[in-house]
C-alpha cells in the first residue's frame, strides 16, 4: 500500500504499545483465537457473520477486526504490524464506500469496488489455507506409517543427502567455530604486557625475592614467555626489582628494591 | 543372457528393503545390468502385487519416484507401543501454509510468499529448510537477486507422495473453499 | 476378547519389520496382550512360512532367540552393487563441511580449509576428489606451491545450481533469522 493512500482522518486506533499501564495478562481468562495473520483473522470474521466473501459488510467486519486487535492488546500481545496495515487497509475501504461515488460519465460508470483487492487476496489465501490442511491430513496419515528398522549396512553409511542449504549451514557452522577458536585464542593472548606487569607487582608485593628462571618455566607460550620477559625487564627499569645472578649460569634472581610499591599506593 | 521376471522379483524386494530411502526404477536398472527394462518393469509389478495380498503386515509403496517398504497406517498403534515413540512434532499451521503455497507456486521467493500469505514467512521458511521439506532453487533474475525456493525430495518422502502431480490442483480448493464462505 | 492368529499375523509382520533388532516372542506378548500365547506362537509360525514360500527376497529369521526380516544371503552380490552405486551426493557430515568450505572459499589450499575447520581435512578432500565434487585448480604461488582447490561441474549438478553465484549467503539467510517476529 502506498503512503498517499492511508487514511488521514476518522479512526483512531489504540494498538501501540504501553509501556505504563502494563496489564498482566495472567488476570484475563479470555482465551484469544490464534490466526495466522490478518488475512486468516478476516477469513475466520467473514465465516463467523456468515457473510460472502464477494460483498463483504466491510464496516461490521471492520469493527470486529478492530475489535480483536483491541481485546489482543488488552492480553498484552504483540501485534504483528501486519495486522495494523490491515487495520489500516479496512479503514481505507470503508472511508472509500462511505464518499458518494463523483458523478461520471455513462461509460466510466463501473467504478471499481474499493474491496476488489482485498477480495482477490482473500480467495487467493483462502486456497492456499485449505491446501495446508489437506498437507497436514497427509503428513498424519505418513506419521502412522513405518520404514523398516536399522540395518547393518545402514550403520556403515553415516550419510547425509545434502541440500545447498545444508552446504550452506555447514560452512556458517565452521566459520562460527574459527571464530570461537580465534576469539579464544585472542582472549588467551590478550594477557598482555600490562596484565603481566600488573600481575608481577602483585607477586611482588608478597614477596621480596623471587626466582626468575622458576617463574619463566611456568609460561605455557612462546608469546606468553616473551611477554613475561618484558615485563620483568619494565620492573627494573622502573627500578622496583633489580636482578641478580648467584653465580655464572646459575639461577637468577629477582629481589625487591623497596618496601613500597609506589603505584600500588597511587592505587590506595 | 538376460534374468527372468521370476528370478528378478526376490533381487528386487531385497534391494527396496535394504536401501534406506525409496530407491527408483532406474537406479535398480543400474545396479541390475542383467535385466531388461521390460522384465523389471514386470517384475516390480508382479512384487507390487504380492504386497496388496490379503493378510500382510507391509505394502510397497511409490514415494518421490522410488519403490520403499512400509507398515500399514492401521497398525501404528502396536508399532507405537513396542517403539515407545510417540509422533514427531508435527509442523505449525504457519509452515504448513507456507508449504502449501511453495509447493504449488515454486520456484518462489520469500517475499512473494508473504504476499500471498499476508504476514511474515521467514521463520516458517527457515524451519522448512531446517526439516529438509524446501530447498534454495537459485535466484530469482530480479533487483537483489532473491532466492527463489521449491519442495525437496524429503518433502514427497514426508508426505508420502510420489510426484507433485499426485497432489490436486490449486484450482481444486477453490472450487472447495467456495462452497463453505458462500453459506 | 482374543485376537485372532489372521488378525495377529499382519501385525506381528509390521512389528518385526520396524524393530532393529531381533525381537522374541515374550516382547512380542507383551505388546500384543490383546493375543493369547497360543495364537502368538501359531501367528508366528504361520508368517514364518508365509516367508518360506518361494519367490522371496526376504526371510523371517530366527537370531538370538528373536525374529528379524532379513535379506536373503543367494542376494548378497546385488546388495553389495547396490552400497556401491550409492548416490554421490551423499557425503559424511566431515565431507560436507569441508565441501561447504571449498565452495564458500574457493580456490583454498588444504592447509586453509584445515585452519577454517580446526581440524585435519586430507581424508574429507581426498573423498571429495573421488567423488568429483572438487578438482585441483592450480597452486598457490607460496612456500610448498600448495595445491588449490575448487568446485567442480558435477558440484553445480549435484546441487542443482546453476553458477557458484546461486550458493546462499548469509545475507540471504539474515532476514530468516532477524525476522522472526511472526511466521
Amino acid at each position: 500500500m502506498r503512503e498517499g493512500e492511508w487514511p488521514d482522518q476518522g479512526e483512531e486506533i489504540p494498538l501501540h504499545e504501553r509501556e505504563s499501564e502494563r496489564v498482566s495478562s495472567a488476570r484475563y481468562t479470555v482465551k484469544l483465537e490464534v490466526f495466522e495473520g490478518p488475512l486468516d483473522l478476516l477469513l475466520h470474521l467473514i465465516k463467523q457473520e456468515r457473510v460472502s466473501i464477494y460483498d463483504i459488510p466491510i464496516a461490521r467486519i471492520t469493527e470486529q477486526y478492530l475489535d480483536y486487535l483491541r481485546r489482543m492488546e488488552a492480553l498484552d500481545l504483540t501485534i504483528a504490524s501486519e495486522y495494523l496495515v490491515m487495520a489500516a487497509t479496512l479503514i481505507y475501504i470503508k472511508s472509500k464506500m462511505l464518499l458518494p461515488a463523483p458523478a461520471r460519465a455513462a461509460d466510466e460508470a463501473e467504478e471499481e469496488d474499493p474491496r476488489r483487492e482485498l477480495v482477490r487476496r482473500l480467495l487467493e489465501y483462502q486456497k492456499y489455507k485449505a491446501a495446508a490442511e489437506l498437507l497436514w491430513s497427509r503428513a498424519e496419515r505418513e506419521q502412522a506409517t513405518f520404514t523398516r528398522g536399522r540395518l547393518e549396512t545402514d550403520e556403515a553409511n553415516p550419510e547425509v543427502n545434502a541440500t545447498v542449504f545444508d552446504l550452506f549451514r555447514a560452512f556458517q557452522r565452521a566459520m562460527e567455530r574459527l571464530k570461537e577458536r580465534r576469539e579464544l585464542v585472542i582472549a588467551r593472548e590478550q594477557i598482555t604486557l600490562a596484565e603481566k606487569i600488573a600481575e608481577l607487582r602483585a607477586l611482588f608485593r608478597e614477596r621480596e625475592r623471587v626466582d626468575i628462571t622458576a617463574l619463566f618455566e611456568t609460561a605455557r607460550s612462546r608469546r606468553e614467555l616473551l611477554i613475561l620477559f618484558l615485563a620483568v625487564l619494565e620492573l627494573v627499569r622502573i627500578a622496583l626489582i633489580r636482578l641478580v645472578q648467584t653465580e655464572r649460569f646459575g639461577r637468577i634472581l629477582a629481589l625487591r628494591t623497596s618496601d613500597v610499591d609506589p603505584e600500588a599506593d597511587a592505587a590506595g | 543372457m538376460t534374468m527372468r521376471a521370476e528370478e528378478l522379483k526376490p533381487i528386487l524386494e531385497a534391494l527396496i528393503f535394504t536401501a534406506s530411502e525409496p530407491i527408483t526404477e532406474e537406479e535398480l536398472a543400474q545396479i541390475l545390468p542383467e535385466a531388461d527394462r521390460a522384465t523389471l518393469a514386470a517384475a516390480l509389478e508382479a512384487l507390487r502385487r504380492d504386497y496388496e495380498a490379503e493378510g500382510r503386515g507391509l505394502e510397497l509403496r511409490r514415494i518421490a519416484g522410488g519403490y520403499r517398504i512400509c507398515t500399514r497406517p492401521e497398525h501404528h498403534e502396536y508399532i507405537r507401543r513396542y517403539l515407545k515413540t510417540r509422533p514427531s512434532a508435527r509442523l505449525s499451521m504457519a509452515a504448513l501454509e507456507t508449504l502449501a503455497v511453495i509447493a504449488y507456486r515454486q520456484p518462489i521467493t520469500l517475499p512473494e510468499i508473504q504476499e500471498i500469505r499476508g504476514v511474515n514467512s521467514a521463520r516458517a521458511v527457515r524451519t522448512l529448510l531446517e526439516k529438509r521439506l524446501i530447498e534454495p532453487k537459485g535466484r530469482k533474475p530480479v533487483v537483489g537477486r532473491p532466492i527463489l525456493y521449491g519442495t525437496s525430495r524429503e518433502f514427497l518422502i514426508q508426505f508420502g507422495l510420489n510426484d507433485l502431480s499426485e497432489l490436486p490442483t490449486i484450482e481444486d480448493f477453490e472450487e472447495l473453499t467456495e462452497g463453505a464462505s458462500a453459506s
